[in-house]
């Protein structure tokens, strides 16, 4: 039992942290919100050169072979840095679905150009009428000869306008399969959704994609699998962009506690402010216990599906109801578009529906409790 | 008791409805904000339409143009103006800050304001809030010193509402500024003309991107005698009033308006298939909706109580307070409610006829950030409700 | 529009208070919920001399010909009081339901001698596997030659251990059909269940008891229907004897907050205390305006499904908070059994639980609404 | 980081299963409360058979019959306790005054007491609370005053957890009754023979109709001068440290004991049919079930990560408080969950599987209106996070 950071663990964190400190001022975040691309690509080529998109793919493929563990130490950083970009989609959609359950073939002509910075990646999964559940896609991957053509539309995809490739789970005959398509492949048409923070997501319609055997991933029929293995790592991926935002929401909140002034005192040392920095701790407190445990555990390659749900579930609650409370200690002030709180305050309501809403992990925790 | 409506009342809510179908508020030009009462939308067209009919000055006396009709009358019309979601964004505040105009003013300044603000050609703004002065007014440090035939006035407000768009400030400032005059007997209250000489009105952009309040800085700006409201000196009752009164009217409107919402959102989801099934029967989407509509009405009747007391000229002490909290809370809960039954479905850009709740969804999310800052934040309406209402000691 | 109380209403709800501070010591209540009875006869024949029993009775039986809006006026008073014993059982299960449906003969021979205080009634639905639906009622009556004979099981019926009469909701073919059936019959099995505060439930076992078409109250198979206004009217008597009992906590919640003193000044000049008092005060307003409200329906017979199920759903759960609150307030003192608070917390808790939880309540919220 | 056990850690967590399985703790008679750890329930028996196998004094040094075993061993011990629910309320709490008994005591008191309390033989109480001294604990009001070879002690406890079944209290008093001299500087820690002349235990009667604590009079008591713990007028370190480890070790087996009746929930709900449908098929119950799950394992994790702390020596700051306001809270929520899920059922009586679980749910209900106050109340416990854990001002 050890809930410390490695001594590498805390030098990845503070680089980290110093690194978005100088290259990604909040104000550098506000503008990207409205940028169409929505991330600098020097600033990723930037983050390549650290190591950090291959930081956790294995070195024969130009990574850094560190763990899952620690790769969600740097999204927690992320996340306090509000970065917007493909960094989730491309290394934990992307990266390491290829690592799960990809050829070698593949692995070699990707996955080192990822570790470069060279590629983009992301998955498409939800479609107008299913969002959890592959027994409903409408999206299909039909066998024609040697060919495998896709027809139909996937919603949310996230960064796909910038992505090289998209992995798609689409029906086949007898279940769900993964592909790999090149979004420059004909019949990719990408359009991009509304925003609430500065995330991108798309929908993104498939219009007769060909693809041959050799674009698969994995096994036929295998997608299911998959996908709750993928699911399983994005949602704790996720928790880690939202943990590092929570924390840098109390450290503001307490900070403005002490120095904003009211009736000639500070703020923070009125009692209903003390105790909603007390609520907020205990929230970050758990929020911390539970994404670090789930991420333990998916780097161990435990069976975790309790384990992640029970933690994505209180960190969305747990981040909505932080984010509130650091409005309500800012008052008035963080309504303004100069401020900073309200980036988190979307992070959050974003994070909170993103790879399985707190209401869809609790049905997957009454699974597991055996309702 | 009786909680119903009389014959008479019933029929004044079919006439608005009547004139909401022949006049849909969705059609009217907005010159800021989009759909929704509350939510920032603001139509001029729309508001002098209101005037034309007489229902901005509704319950004033007839001298003034008014039609002196009881405060209840006054509420059904927030109601149904609340559910049709009309552009008159702050227009409750507005109203309110009528009414002090119509207790303070001189008969001169009654007869100059009263007629423009009841056919919606003036609009008022509150010039109250400072930089450093938000829950704690009575630090504010905007002063307005007598000189000669006016005050001259020097200082900054902000999150003045609409006063890009609105005509006169409803000004608070300091007229005495020796320090051993306790503040409360150190503060007046003016009307400020937005093009004198020395105004600026600087729009801020909020979080969701757009303009709803401003900063207003004022650089030696004078301000006729004659625009003094109420006696020198004793701005800070009216200051408490206009508190009390911003918490109540400002917010009567919002549980319907959240009702609008719910039965939108229950359409929604009978109409949405996910995963197999309809939104409608998701237990989660269901039990979201249900305690929804357990709180909006609860608050709906709390805040009919609280119009009831006004209606029948009862004292209040912590009712606007109480109030404020109990929607802003309301609120709070509804709008997160709203954003989980959406989902991810709630970033979908799809021109169906659920477009515009997705979008607005995504807005009122945002919005409800400010809700309880806005006219003094619930930390403080709290201690009023224990100390004012419940009689608990200050210290 | 009215909110506030006609001169009669105050003056009943004035007479109720000062009788219950007189006759009705909190110490009384707390040795009533050691008693078998679980109520003190003397008390009850002082109620009906008050005219209490028959108060919402017409003349035309012994009534007053009040309403069921004076009614609940008084049941906040016995809340506020927690009086023990079969009142609501009696007026409101039974009398109130006799009204409705009942024969004029079986008006002439019953409604009298309770306005008198001559007899106890109460009403027996719930069953071990069904609550709140009628169809899965196993308790059944059986119609053999000019004879109904009942035989089943029926739970938490309130008060049966000392009623005369039971009104039995059973199984007919075709429906549900309520009985009067007379508690000292051959066949009637009556036994005391768990209390958590004063109440006392039974489970009324019926083996066979014989029972003629006279018995039967209102229409054949129409109990459904029936059972639903009974329901309308004890959930908003349940509602308005919590709001009563609210009342109360919060009362001598604000009164030991201006008189217990920590750290040199009363603990009410505290804002946690302070907001703990304003979070009470909203759920208060809030329990006073739902209830009031379906009672003034419910007594002007309106349409009120929604209007009941949204205040009793709204109460359950206020008056949890708040009796929570209460007892954050009192701090431990309350913990112990000479204090008062504790009735409350536990009225409370019976009380959601009584004539549809709020969660039962939701489901008839969600069908209002069109879900 | 690793939030895994080491396997002689989980062969540890397998003996104490074993172990629980040999001597079922519902066959052990009890001296008051019925099941359930920290629920009231104690047997001396059963304790007794823990100080037998050495787990009463675990972690102590071997020179004091202790196996100087890790701490981390103590929380996997209380964790299996807690999910077996055995008849040990107040044991963590005994525990804990233990350990100031190691760190402060004489060595003539060590060898005195230590081998009772490592046996179960010997109880020790907290008497620390005061009719006006709750929260505020330096209002204390019992004296202790110097005389001869003894102190002779005058005053009055609330609130003695099981003084009435053990033999030592734990006792704060005043040893200095100069006013000129600070609070924090006056007060002294003593072990309190309760068959000393003077001394009344006088049983409180709960809200739930039984006995768990006490009142202690002190008359004229004569306390040796041996039995001061620590030094004199130096209590009030001792008292804070005291309060800490109360709030963090009475608490640390709740989750786990929540979790427990979780799954017998669980179990409950899916035999159980109503309405025609399981009520583990339930939308509420299963919403209930489900946010409890979350609830209590984030509870639990926040503790273990507490306990990681004291197993590697790391400073405690807000922590036992923070951990004993998120315990409290998941308490009174779940206990209020159970009661939903149960609903009227919960007064049920039935000779079937589910007796205990109904009979335990109505009293565990009750229980929870103390939690938040047991140990400080969870309003001081939050400006300790504030202030100590924050750095927010106190002023």
């Amino acid at each position: 039992m050890d809930f410390g950071l490695s001594e590498q663990q805390e030098m990845l964190k503070k680089t980290a942290r110093d690194f978005f400190i100088k290259e990604l001022p909040r104000t550098l975040v506000k503008e990207l919100a409205q940028d169409p691309k929505g991330y600098p690509p020097e600033l990723w080529k930037k983050m390549a050169d650290l190591g950090w998109t291959g930081l956790v793919l294995p070195e024969e493929y130009g990574g850094s072979g560190a763990t899952f563990l620690d790769l969600t130490i740097l999204l927690e950083e992320m996340g306090r840095a509000c970065l917007p970009g493909p960094f989730l989609s491309t290394v934990v959609l992307g990266a390491l679905t290829i690592m799960d359950v990809g050829s070698e073939e593949q692995k070699k002509s990707i996955l080192p150009k990822v570790a470069e910075g060279e590629l983009v990646l992301t998955l498409a999964m939800a479609e107008p009428h299913a969002i959890y559940r592959g027994d409903f896609f409408e999206v299909e991957a039909k066998h024609v000869g040697h060919h495998y053509t896709i027809t139909g539309t996937k919603l949310f995809v996230p960064d796909a306008h910038v992505a090289d490739y998209i992995i798609v789970a689409a029906k086949t005959k007898g279940g769900i399969t993964l592909f790999l398509v090149d979004a420059k492949s004909q019949g990719v048409h990408c359009k991009l959704l509304p925003a609430m923070a500065g995330e991108r997501q798309c929908e993104v319609r498939f219009d007769g994609v060909k693809l041959t055997k050799a674009d698969m991933l994995g096994a036929v029929n295998r997608g299911q699998d998959y996908l709750e293995r993928i699911m399983h790592r994005a949602a704790v991926a996720k928790c880690a962009e939202m943990l590092g935002g929570a924390e840098q929401v109390m450290e503001m909140s307490v900070q403005y506690a002490k120095d904003r002034v009211a009736f000639g005192r500070p703020i923070g040392s009125y009692q209903a402010i003390q105790h909603h920095c007390a609520n907020m701790l205990n929230d970050l407190d758990g929020c911390r216990c539970m994404t670090r445990r789930a991420a333990w555990m998916v780097s161990e390659g435990l069976p975790c599906a309790m384990e992640v749900s029970l933690a994505k579930a209180w960190v969305g609650q747990a981040c909505h109801r932080m984010t509130c409370l650091g409005h309500e200690i800012h008052g008035a002030i963080a309504f303004q578009h100069d401020h900073d709180m309200h980036l988190y305050f979307k992070q959050a309501v974003v994070g909170e529906a993103a790879f399985g809403s707190s209401g869809h992990h609790g049905e997957v925790v009454a699974k597991e409790l055996g309702l | 008791m009786d909680f119903g409506f009389t014959p008479e009342q019933e029929a004044w809510r079919q006439e608005i409805r009547d004139f909401l179908k022949d006049n849909p508020p969705e059609k009217f030009p907005t010159q800021t904000g989009e759909d929704s009462w509350g939510h920032g939308a603001f139509s001029y067209e729309f508001v002098r339409l209101l005037g034309s009919k007489g229902w901005l000055s509704l319950t004033w006396p007839r001298q003034y143009g008014g039609r002196e009709r009881p405060w209840i009358d006054l509420l059904i019309l927030f109601e149904e103006l609340a559910y049709a979601r009309v552009p008159w964004a702050a227009g409750a505040i507005c109203w309110s800050m009528s009414n002090t105009v119509l207790d303070l003013a001189s008969e001169e300044l009654k007869q100059e304001f009263l007629p423009g603000i009841g056919s919606g050609e003036t609009m008022l703004w509150l010039a109250m809030s400072e930089p450093d002065a938000g829950s704690d007014l009575l630090a504010m440090r905007t002063t307005a010193i007598e000189q000669d035939d006016c005050f001259l006035v020097n200082g900054q407000k902000v999150w003045s509402a609409l006063a890009h768009l609105s005509h006169y400030g409803f000004l608070f400032a300091r007229t005495e500024t020796d320090p051993k005059v306790p503040k409360w007997a150190s503060i007046s209250l003016f009307l400020l003309d937005k093009s004198l000489p020395g105004v600026t009105i600087s729009p801020m952009t909020s979080m969701l991107g757009d303009i709803f309040h401003s900063e207003v800085f004022m650089d030696n700006v004078r301000i006729p005698k004659r625009y003094l409201l109420g006696e020198k000196n004793q701005g800070v009752i009216h200051l408490t009033k206009t508190l009390e009164f911003d918490r109540f009217w400002a917010r009567f409107p919002k549980p319907r308006f959240c009702q609008k919402i719910l039965h939108d959102l229950v359409q929604y989801a009978k109409e949405t298939r996910r995963d197999g099934a309809l939104l409608s029967q998701d237990p989660r989407a269901r039990h979201l909706m249900v305690e929804s509509a357990v709180e909006i009405e609860t608050c709906r009747q709390v805040f009919w109580n609280v119009g009831w007391k006004i209606d029948k000229g009862l004292p209040l002490t912590y009712e606007a307070s109480a109030a404020k909290v109990f929607a802003d809370d309301m609120g709070l809960r509804f709008f997160d409610r709203g954003m989980q039954i959406l989902g991810p479905y709630a970033y979908l850009d799809e021109a169906d006829k659920w477009d515009r709740l997705r979008a607005n969804m995504r807005r009122w999310y945002l919005w409800t950030a400010g809700d309880s800052l806005a006219g003094g934040t619930s930390e403080i309406a709290r201690n009023t409700m224990a100390t004012a209402g419940l009689g608990l000691p200050r210290k």
